[in-house]
């Protein structure tokens, strides 16, 4: 198997000719970890304010939040349901700690989703023998796609118990911790070793911190297998304008955030190098 | 690719000895952070590219929302966010081994600020450099700091000259009464072309659920359509008074451009080039290429066989 | 008519004693030449409606196209077309029998020559009074005689404000560095209000097979949406401004208004009422009672039971 | 037969975002009479300048034509058919006469077609008993309507015998001159008399001097007949928004240039008012 039946990624949705946030209510907040909250987001004002493109959503792609007076920042889609459309926030910095303290009731904006999700899932990739691979809050971006993907394998990896996302969500997955407190003991990418071992899975869908995405890219290169990861880099436009997103002359925001695993080879710095708010390169981790 | 296409017009273009195969420029700000961008940009067929804006010193700009687009246009408040002189001659060194001509762009507080940042950066090998006195969005630069006005233009211009022989333009801003005098004025510092223009405004947009305008700066320059037909009039402006003045210094012409016929236009008005940043949202990154072949058909049909003829067609 | 409606917001307005029973106001230029399309405009349900700008003397403006629109708002160069202030006095005369207040609205090419304009139409039985200082394409009148400096605003305002006690309205251009000095000049002079924004620009569209500007005088004011986030940004810096200064004078914010969220966006900026004028053509006569409607809407989803709690509701 | 089945003229067409003179090559400059040439103009190139509305075309639209470095005045269209259409002017002033001196191979610049033409044509008017009544240069609005209905009769006036249009294009037309020159000797009115003594007519369509369409008006108002008038206003922006072809509260553009006989009878300038370029109300006639 070749990683041909994925080499040929479909162009980004066309962008509209409006970006701009539109006003939406939370109607609900979960917390899911000791660290992460999902903010449940009523969509029914979002007619009145057109401007969301959110029929074409595939998974993995990502809305530009704003919280007025603060920022406005990429998050992935985390739900996407009748009326609702969720964002999962690991507190991490200000502006998702902030997020992380919305109340149900509060307003925040969104606009997009923007920019390429997973392909070719469901249709000519394998089910059953693929394989979700999810470190932190990369959970976050991959939960519309194993929801998508039920047959699949979906491995996460975190710290610790209280870091994991999504156990009630998708009870059958396959849980590692760093410090054993949960599931089994160690990184979700000796799994992939494993797997990769017995020949058991087929294609590769990945989110998580970069040295871990950086490591599945390379296994998945060794076995032949086709792979996808999503990966994050600090975003201005959120539309392929602002050249900030730049990883190896590819716009994450709209050329991303999901790329193959041959694309990623051909880009140095992945796994190593991003960019801060100012464009200057520093190392990744 | 500066020959001319045997079965159509000669689009090449020379600016003060900068070789173009087309008159397609990325204009300062969209994309212009990284080489690879630029590169990107290049193979997209673009006859020139500008780097976005460098700074002496790092940057890290506005708050977001810095870029946003509504139905006529785009407004960014950016805030000239930029990894420094230093960090920017690192990412930008040998651009010279690209396959089209870069120009940097730098900007600073005050004339020296400019001069440092311009001696930093021209050895990278940029084919010539560009001054931007008109960010109409950005405390401490631009026509927030005062640089629109003649006596500044002249002086700043003057500062930059004498730290680079390369072909220097000076990018005016569409906000003020008299364009052609600041025109006249960075000829007289030594600038050797204009770019014209830079944003429009400042505008804003408010969005009313939030009560409270959208950019993280509240307002912010306006690009794209919206701009086009007063960046017509600006390089109408500044080519009829370098006419009378018996001056031939080439004219970028930047705002809105997004199709060939607009490109067309602008060269009508007296531009020579045509810079092109927001058409990079509304048509792609291949923008360059798309504008280039409408140019190359419009003027097949109209009979144009090299852009000599259009320049300047509309003056009087 | 200024009886809020029983089951919504309250949209009614008094602008200095002007009663109108919604925001939207007819922009000067756009239909306003005859008493009857005036009584139109009041049916299809605006708040006020402005006369076209009148000269003491008749002119007949500039040659055709005078009027045209591009994908992003509309360029125009009437340049003050109208019968005279005599003709004028005739076709608007007891303009106050008609059921919505009526704005006059007066310009000339020195001081001198607005007052007497004003004095000859006050007559009529105007509500107030608007004078443009801000066109920025007909020559010897607005930007193009100078009558957009601080200087000038003062002297005109008042010039006109000895002849008439009625409520006084300066209309100010948004091509000037420092719009907040203008309106300051003008209520130093006499005004009572400030109109925010006349057009922009100018801008000019060519014509590539023509090789020629399209509109009979090159270059037009731009208006409709590519003027919109200039003209708010304009409203909210003449508000901040006038707020500084304690002074409580109404803005009509005007500059690419044709919806509902667009008018709330420009109360927010701090606008008391707003002008619709190439929205006419967008949207059909009917779009003041469109507008009204969608304010009303939209008011009552963001629970906002009068125009007074959205005013300014977006200034620091 | 009341004057309901024309009551409720159609809306006039939505006008496009832009309005933008598209220039044309002049195909072919044919002689109509003494004083009058028919352009018939290539719409080969309009596919790269996209902005003529002629898909929608009813008889009686115009359309503005802009000679560069002049001015913009507007003309109905008196051909459209397949790849051109076609202006019929009448030499009177220097923009009309510059536009009969125009030849083959030179360029004019069209927007439109706009206003509202001639409605309940050819469904459900009669079209036997129809009658379309021309004065001098109103047969080239009226043209392209006598095509859509070729069972009316078609009735034209001049002054004398020179000053006729379209007599080959129309061999059946009753004709009318001042001095007797050609046809009939009078008015086109005289056979509108005659005709709704013998109760023969039961719809009319009009296009010519002020007076003499007021005269028709009158006739039908007083034999209970459908009328339609297409009447001419000084225009400038053509789009409805600037208010210079105002008749009593109607923009002669967008909600003209054709108006119903009740329409008109409730228009007090009609026949008798219109405004110059300043917009002063002048007399008409
Ligand atoms: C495509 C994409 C999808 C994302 N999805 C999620 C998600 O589902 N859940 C989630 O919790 N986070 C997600 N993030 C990260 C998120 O955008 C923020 O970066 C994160 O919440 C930290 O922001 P902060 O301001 O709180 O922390 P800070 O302390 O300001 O930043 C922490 C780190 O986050 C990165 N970062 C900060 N701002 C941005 C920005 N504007 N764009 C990109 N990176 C930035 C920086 O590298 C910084 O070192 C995603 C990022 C991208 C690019
Ligand atoms: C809807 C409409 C359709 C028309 N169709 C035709 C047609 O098919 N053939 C034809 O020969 N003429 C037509 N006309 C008249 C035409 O537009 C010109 O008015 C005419 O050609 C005279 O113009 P001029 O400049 O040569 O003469 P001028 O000496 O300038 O004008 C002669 C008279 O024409 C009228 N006029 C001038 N300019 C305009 C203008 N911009 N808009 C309206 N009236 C004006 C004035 O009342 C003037 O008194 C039409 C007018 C309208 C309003
Ligand atoms: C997102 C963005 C960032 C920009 N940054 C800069 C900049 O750093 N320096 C500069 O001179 N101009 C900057 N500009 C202005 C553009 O170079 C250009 O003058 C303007 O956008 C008009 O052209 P356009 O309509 O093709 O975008 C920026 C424009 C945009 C949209
Ligand atoms: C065709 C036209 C004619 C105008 N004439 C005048 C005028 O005579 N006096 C004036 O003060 N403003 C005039 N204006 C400017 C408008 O009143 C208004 O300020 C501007 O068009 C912005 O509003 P809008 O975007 O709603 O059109 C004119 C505008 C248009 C489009
Ligand atoms: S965030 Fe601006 S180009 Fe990607
Ligand atoms: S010509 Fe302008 S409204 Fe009719």
């Amino acid at each position: 198997m070749t990683e041909n039946h994925v080499a040929q990624p479909p162009p980004a949705a066309v962008s509209p000719q409006t970006a701009l946030p539109v006003m939406l209510e939370i109607a609900e907040v979960r917390r899911e970890n000791a660290t992460a909250k999902t903010l449940l987001i009523s969509l029914e004002s979002a007619e009145d304010q057109p401007g969301l493109i959110l029929e074409t959503f595939t998974p993995g792609q990502f809305v530009m939040v704003w919280v007025p007076r603060m920022d406005e920042k990429p998050y992935a889609l985390s739900y996407l349901e009748e009326g609702r459309a969720g964002i999962t926030v690991h507190r991490r910095g200000p502006f998702s700690k902030r997020l992380c303290e919305m109340r149900a009731g509060e307003r925040i904006g969104l606009r997009g989703a923007y920019g390429r999700g997973f392909w070719d899932v469901g249709e000519r990739a394998p089910g059953a023998s693929a394989a979700i691979i999810g470190g932190g809050c990369g959970m976050a971006v991959l939960a519309p796609l194993a929801e998508r993907l039920p047959e699949a394998t979906l491995v996460q990896g975190a710290r610790s118990a209280d870091g994991l996302f999504f156990t009630d969500r998708f009870p059958g997955q396959v849980i590692f911790t760093d410090d054993g407190s949960a599931g089994r003991h160690g990184l979700p990418t000796e799994w992939l070793v494993e797997a990769v071992a017995d020949g058991a899975v087929e294609a590769v869908y990945t989110c998580g911190p970069e040295p871990m995405m950086a490591r599945v890219v390379e296994l998945c290169r060794g076995a032949g297998l086709p792979c996808q990861a999503s990966i994050e880099r600090y975003m201005k436009c959120g539309i392929g304008v602002c050249g900030q997103c730049d990883c190896d002359g590819r716009r994450v925001c709209v050329e991303g955030p999901v790329f193959s695993g041959e694309e990623l080879a051909r880009m140095p710095s992945f796994g190593r190098r991003r960019r801060d708010k100012t464009g200057r390169q520093i190392p990744v981790e | 690719m500066s020959t001319p296409d045997a079965t159509g017009p000669n689009l090449s273009v020379n600016l003060c000895g900068i070789k173009l195969g087309n008159p397609t420029v990325l204009a300062s700000g969209a994309l212009g952070m990284t080489r690879a961008l630029i590169q990107r940009v290049a193979r997209s067929g673009a006859g020139a590219a500008t780097i976005k804006s460098v700074t002496v010193r790092p940057r890290q700009g506005h708050n977001n929302p810095t870029v946003i687009a509504y139905e006529a246009g785009m407004l960014n408040a950016v805030g000239y966010s930029n990894p420094g002189a230093d960090e920017a001659g690192r990412e930008f060194a040998d651009i010279d081994r690209l396959s089209i001509p870069v120009l940097a762009s730098v900007v600073g507080e005050d004339a020296g600020e400019f001069a440092a940042a311009a001696e930093r950066l021209m050895p990278c090998g940029f084919a010539g450099l560009e001054i931007p006195l008109s960010c109409p969005h950005t405390p401490g630069y631009g026509t927030l700091a005062g640089h629109g006005t003649p006596e500044a233009t002249e002086q700043i211009t003057r500062a930059v000259r004498a730290v680079t022989d390369r072909p220097l333009f000076v990018k005016l801003s569409p906000n003020v009464p008299g364009i052609s005098e600041l025109a006249l004025a960075a000829i007289e510092g030594g600038a050797d072309g204009i770019c014209a223009v830079n944003t429009l405004g400042p505008g804003m947009i408010i969005n009313v659920e939030a009560r409270e305008p959208v950019l993280g700066f509240k307002m912010g320059g306006v690009s794209g359509p919206a701009l086009r037909p007063v960046a017509v009039r600006c390089v109408y402006d500044v080519a009829t008074a370098l006419r009378r003045h018996g001056c031939e210094a080439p004219i970028i012409g930047i705002g809105g451009i997004s199709t060939g016929r607009h490109a067309l236009e602008m060269m009508m008005a007296g531009a020579s080039a045509v810079g092109v940043g927001t058409a990079v949202y509304s048509r792609g990154i291949e923008v360059f290429g798309k504008i280039t072949q409408e140019l190359r058909q419009l003027c097949r049909r109209l009979s144009i066989n090299s852009l000599d003829e259009a320049r300047g067609a509309a003056l009087q």
